[in-house]
């Protein structure tokens, strides 16, 4: 099978399932369906930076966590009638998800530049480990930070509005998340074929070259890690919208771990791999967990055989298709 | 605050960086060596302190137990080495953090299946348990003296071991040139096999070793872990020399931070808020260290510069 | 003076206790190849990396078409006109040639930041690369990926990239180096033709490609300029007799 | 007309429907922890409540386990309401992923019978109609300590926490009821193991008594090294560090250790004789602090449901709130916030033969309820 086949098997397979949770009476199918969008989201925001740029950041967490924040502080603050800020100027909290979403890319990406000035310093191992540094850091702060909550989190109890939907019916909220993921995928699959990709994909592999062209690879590496936490930002807005809910679990290094196995186990540097990936997880987890209390011994099982044996992932194996990294 | 209050924190902190230098020290040989990162490693310590425990209720003898921590985790390092990490070596970054992540999941549960999901009972033996008093009368636990000491034995074993034996030549050739060694005969996968189980091997030491004065549980590899890989990337990776430093370093200044902050707050705040603000800042501190030192040294304090 | 392109007025560089270069100093003019020969370890792949940015000079000054790029880093001196290949092949190994080269037309155009256009259907930008890669007699090989090419079609696909810069001034670090005797004469074939689009500084271990191609040359021992004259001189030279001393190559 | 009378007949079997087919049927979804860190816990409260609901037809338990992770906790509670169509709650362990469940849950038109977390936000401002706390507020315990550390004549008291909520709430419950003076506060990093540092402040300050809350492995090595340390301080703390669960693996450190609880063991009526011996004879271990706030959580429902008829909301909330049913721990009412009132124990750590384990030594607060009860505008 072709990937591009394949890639239109798995589009068909997310719409049809939340339907079929329509049909069959089984909303839950319309939850987990959505779950599985925003954490590709998450995938396609991190697949920019980690797949074609080579920076593998363990801790995307600090802006999923950041994204979702904003949307959970401002919408709460509207919601008990507490301004944000009363001086020098009054700021109103707001549940208009409008206004939370370019709020939540901003203020994500912002994070995400002075991340990316420190960290970008290093490479290998130790980029690795210095965003893990700064995740950790914003995760230690917001437990320990009471206005919002600390580790209990943060509840905001409705779902975000937007203009003319009912965004609290499942169905339209997945409506919503499966559009952001296909302009995500669509953005990445432009940004990546763009003059830009082609020297963010040639500072990965030669940065060296890359410089003696008279293109600074921190400049566009820089780029590719902002615009990836951005994208990855706003998926953690809409999972704050799905749960109603924000807690500084998202900010943990589990959740930076688990976004970089969507994206590995889909199959790296594939337009679709997060959204595969993060679909075989939740079906596994799911699966499993509802056959044995042990399952995240099976779990571990599956992705081994599947590293050991399936080379570029679920999609380099089902499409046959080899690609270069 | 007085001066023996300080130095008894000072030697805190020397204890907790001789543990996370057996932690460390493991998890930097292998990846100096074969170029692997294993996030596994804190299964091993995880299983060292079950297997002491398990051991030590059994027999009735710390001492079994610690031994049996070193044997199990060098016998379970070992056989993942040669079933599952070898296949990795020449895979990218990527697919080791993958498959070792895996690991975790793995051994958590099967451990948690073999134990049951409460924490086990390991404790100091009673010629351990207790505190003696030292010069300036600074009263200090008898057990921790002890995993000072037993850390500074196994850092100038390592550098003997490094420096002097054969296996040490061959560690060091492995690090600079794979090539080269195997060139000169010596069995590689048998030598990756040895080092990934000895690296396995101190941190199921370390586990037993502070399972017994924390909790022996389920999952208390992952946050050692985590500061097991501070460490490395501070000192450098690959260089002993600097897992040393780096874990001392981590270990003062995560003490010291937990104890000085609240009172520096307090100077200008009043208690209820300079504790809470204080040790916020303090959980936070190690990762601003090593954030720090990485922009400063971009491969840690004694990495090779890339 | 007015006429040299490239200049080097007393380079320096120590590291600890080994004077890598000392007091170098060396012209380059329009038109010409200026040939940098000597013995291994004689400092000449650390000079190379002087003049590309990489090492920072310890004295001296660099002067690129009489402006001083000495404090620039490699990006800003390869758009000032500074074009390398390097010693080992660096290419962007599983990028096409094609690819390659537009990376470096890209660069030379200052277009990296356009995010939304998708660059292989940039007409322009291919057409333009496909020209370069003409120029070394690779168009044939435009969609090969840059790790499936030989040894010698890597070396002609640097040229090309370098040759996409537009440069002032061409720094070849051992163009022929693994290329056998056919590959030579092309690469020579090549060169002759290149010095009229910028003079190139070229190290070179070839002694036929360097006596064939060489308008000038400098020898380069222990980090110093013996000396420095057009290939008669060089030959008759009783240092460099002294410096090669029983080096079958003169 | 006719329309009319459709409708009504409509209407009529949408209310009668029940009565015949589920009349006593209730469909209770269980989020608790069963994987990773924490699942002692939720596995107790789990085959508490099973034990209470064995061989009892009218009830089906649906579990789930949550892994600790407030997220996922969210969706399995989606997941229990819009698929399962559950029509009682319970389950969670911890307070914040209960802050994250309960609110949705409870607005939902479900019922949530909490067995084991009692986070004050829903005590106070937050408390809900549908939402009863089986176990305690959160703050009861601590306050209980507090209690019996004035009772005892403690006048200097250490106090320590983890730097999270909960941490918070319960330095706040101790220092509530306790009149003496602090010989320090701290909070420490959630996760914490190593405590020397802390031990270290304890041994410079001149307290009379420890106070401390610190959760699953926290607590145990907390005790550990504090024996260690050579301070021969008494000890309060809440139950959780010293419950038969985790118990054997604090060890010896613990003997002597007072704790408070609103059950323990050895409580003396007919409920809790038998249920501590059903749970052994069923499971071979003793019952934990857990397993008893599971069984208790399933007997009351038990209770209201033969009273009522669960889509009978009302009718159901007021049965519930009568809380008419056998408590392990003797005495208990719910107050006006659906919070327990009720005796808190102090509890001393003794060794029965070889096995550690917990006696009632005194009551430490009589017939508490808790301090948000006029918060709560129900």
């Amino acid at each position: 099978m072709q990937e591009r086949h394949f890639n239109l098997l798995c589009i068909f397979f997310l719409l049809a399932i939340p339907i079929a949770g329509l049909v069959l009476d089984e909303p839950y199918y319309i939850t987990l369906a959505t779950k599985v969008t925003i954490l590709a989201i998450a995938g396609v925001g991190l697949n920019l930076a980690l797949g074609y740029g080579g920076l593998i950041s363990f801790g995307h967490a600090a802006f999923f966590g950041v994204g979702g924040y904003v949307a959970g502080i401002i919408a709460s603050h509207a919601l008990n009638y507490d301004p944000i800020l009363e001086w020098p100027f009054l700021i109103e909290g707001t549940t208009q998800m409008l206004i939370l979403w370019p709020l939540a890319i901003v203020i994500s990406a912002f994070f995400a530049l002075i991340i990316g000035l420190l960290s970008l310093r290093t490479n290998g191992v130790y980029f690795i480990m210095i965003t893990l540094a700064f995740a950790q850091m914003i995760y230690y702060f917001a437990i320990s930070w009471p206005s919002y909550g600390g580790e209990d989190g943060l509840s905001v109890y409705l779902r975000s509005s937007f203009p003319g939907l009912n965004t609290m019916d499942g169905l339209t909220f997945f409506g919503i998340c499966f559009v952001w993921l296909m302009f995500a995928v669509w953005l990445s699959s432009r940004m990546t074929n763009s003059g830009f990709g082609l020297a963010l994909q040639a500072s990965k592999q030669n940065a060296v070259r890359v410089a003696a062209v008279g293109i600074k690879p921190f400049k566009v590496q820089l780029i590719a890690f902002v615009l990836s936490g951005a994208i990855t930002g706003l998926a953690g807005a809409l999972y704050t919208d799905l749960n109603r809910f924000v807690s500084p679990s998202v900010l943990s290094w589990h959740t930076s771990g688990e976004i970089m196995i969507f994206v590995i186990l889909g199959g790296v540097a594939r337009l679709y791999g997060p959204l595969v990936g993060a679909a075989v997880f939740i079906v596994l987890e799911q699966t499993l967990g509802g056959v044995t209390e042990n399952w995240q011994f099976w779990l571990g099982l599956i992705l081994i055989i599947v590293v050991l044996f399936a080379r570029g992932g679920v999609i380099g194996l089902l499409t046959k298709e080899v690609r270069n990294e | 605050m007085s001066i023996t209050l300080f130095i008894e924190q000072v030697l805190n902190g020397l204890q907790f960086g001789f543990m996370l230098f057996l932690m460390s020290a493991g998890l930097t040989l292998v990846f100096g060596v074969m170029g692997l990162i294993n996030l596994a490693h804190g299964s091993f310590y995880m299983i060292g302190a079950f297997a002491a425990a398990a051991i030590a209720s059994w027999t009735g003898s710390f001492w079994l137990g610690l031994l049996a921590s070193l044997m199990a985790a060098a016998i379970a390092g070992a056989l993942v080495e040669m079933v599952v990490i070898r296949r990795l070596y020449k895979r990218d970054h990527l697919d080791q953090v993958l498959a070792t992540f895996a690991l975790i999941l793995l051994f958590s549960e099967a451990t948690r299946w073999l134990f049951g999901a409460f924490p086990l009972y390991l404790d100091v033996p009673a010629i351990l348990s207790g505190s003696l008093t030292l010069p300036m009368g600074i009263v200090y636990s008898k057990y921790r003296l002890f995993i000072i000491i037993v850390g500074i034995l196994i850092a100038i074993g390592l550098f003997l071991l490094i420096s002097k034996t054969r296996l040490g030549v061959r560690i060091r050739a492995g690090e600079s040139d794979r090539e080269m060694i195997a060139a000169l005969g010596v069995n590689i996968s048998k030598l990756y096999t040895i080092v990934f189980a000895l690296g396995a091997a101190l941190a199921g030491l370390a586990g037993a070793l502070i399972g017994s004065i924390q909790s022996v549980e389920v999952g208390m590899g992952e946050p050692v872990l985590i500061l097991a890989f501070v460490v490395i990337v501070i000192g450098g990776i690959g260089s002993i020399k600097g897992a040393l430093i780096g874990a001392l370093l981590v270990g003062l200044t995560d003490t010291l931070g937990r104890f000085l902050l609240p009172a520096l707050f307090g100077a200008f705040l009043d208690p209820a808020s300079a504790t809470s603000i204080g040790s916020a800042i303090a959980s936070m501190l190690i990762y601003i260290l090593m954030a720090a030192v990485l922009i400063y040294r971009p491969s840690g304090l004694y990495g090779k510069m890339a | 003076m007015s006429d040299s392109i490239l200049s080097i007025q007393n380079l320096s560089k120590s590291f600890g206790a080994i004077r890598a270069s000392e007091d170098i100093s060396l012209d380059l003019h329009a038109g010409e190849i200026h040939a940098l020969i000597g013995p291994n370890g004689a400092g000449k792949s650390t000079l190379i990396a002087q003049l590309a940015g990489e090492i920072p000079q310890d004295h001296g000054a660099i002067f690129l078409g009489g402006q001083e790029i000495s404090n620039l880093d490699t990006v800003a001196r390869a758009n000032a006109g500074l074009a390398r290949s390097f010693q080992v092949s660096s290419v962007v190994p599983n990028f096409s040639a094609l690819q390659n080269v537009m990376l470096a037309v890209q660069g030379n155009q200052g277009r990296t930041f356009t995010f939304f256009k998708p660059v292989l259907r940039d007409v322009e930008l291919v057409d333009n690369a496909r020209t370069y890669l003409q120029q070394v007699e690779l168009e044939g090989r435009a969609n090969v990926s840059a790790s499936d090419l030989s040894h010698g079609e890597r070396r002609k696909l640097e040229l090309a990239m370098a040759l996409a810069l537009e440069p002032k001034v061409f720094l070849l670090d051992e163009p022929m180096a693994g290329l056998g005797a056919e590959g030579s004469k092309a690469m020579t074939a090549l060169l002759a033709d290149l010095k009229h689009k910028a003079p190139i500084l070229l190290v070179e271990h070839d002694m036929d490609a360097v006596f064939a191609l060489a308008d000038r040359i400098s020898v380069l021992v222990y980090g110093r300029i013996i000396a420095t004259g057009t290939v008669e001189d060089i030959r008759n030279n009783p240092d460099v007799r002294e410096a090669y001393l029983g080096s079958e190559s003169l | 007309m006719l329309k009319k009378l459709t409708q009504l007949a409509a209407a009529t079997a949408m209310i009668t429907t029940p009565v015949f087919a589920d009349e006593a049927k209730v469909k209770v979804g269980m989020i608790t922890t069963l994987s990773g860190g924490g699942s002692g816990l939720g596995i107790d409260v789990r085959d508490g409540f099973m034990l209470a609901v064995k061989g009892n037809d009218s009830i089906e338990v649906v579990v789930e386990d949550d892994q600790r992770k407030p997220d996922i906790a969210v969706q399995l509670a989606d997941k229990m309401i819009q698929s399962e169509k559950v029509d009682v709650l319970t389950g969670i362990i911890w307070s914040n992923l209960a802050m994250a469940v309960v609110p949705a849950a409870v607005n939902q038109g479900k019922f949530y019978l909490s067995p084991n977390a009692g986070p004050s936000a829903l005590a106070g401002k937050g408390c809900h109609k549908n939402y009863f706390n089986v176990a305690w507020q959160n703050d009861n315990l601590h306050e209980a300590a507090g209690g019996y550390a004035n009772s005892t004549g403690y006048k200097n008291s250490f106090i320590l926490a983890p730097n999270y909520p909960a941490g918070k709430d319960a330095l706040t419950g101790y220092k509530r009821f306790f009149e003496g003076d602090l010989a320090g506060e701290v909070y420490t990093k959630l996760g914490q193991k190593d405590y020397a540092a802390e031990i270290a402040q304890i041994r410079a300050s001149d307290a009379d008594s420890i106070f401390f809350f610190l959760p699953g492995g926290m607590g145990i090595a907390f005790m550990k090294q504090l024996a260690q340390s050579g301070i021969d301080l008494p000890v309060v703390g809440p139950a959780f560090s010293f419950d038969q669960g985790i118990l054997q693996a604090v060890g010896d450190a613990a003997l002597g250790v007072k704790n408070t609880s609103q059950w323990s063991k050895d409580i003396d009526n007919a409920a809790n004789n038998k249920f501590v011996a059903d749970f052994q004879a069923e499971y071979g271990r003793l019952p934990s602090l857990y397993a008893s706030q599971g069984y208790d959580t399933a007997n009351l429902l038990i209770s209201a449901m033969d009273k009522a008829g669960v889509s009978d909301a009302d009718a159901f909330r007021a049965a519930l709130k009568a809380a008419d049913f056998a408590s392990t721990r003797g005495d208990f009412a719910f107050d006006k916030n659906h919070h327990p009132i009720q005796d808190i124990y102090v509890r001393e750590v003794i060794k029965e033969g070889d096995v550690l384990t917990n006696k009632i030594v005194a009551v430490g607060l009589e017939n508490r309820s808790n301090a948000y009860v006029d918060e709560c505008k129900m």
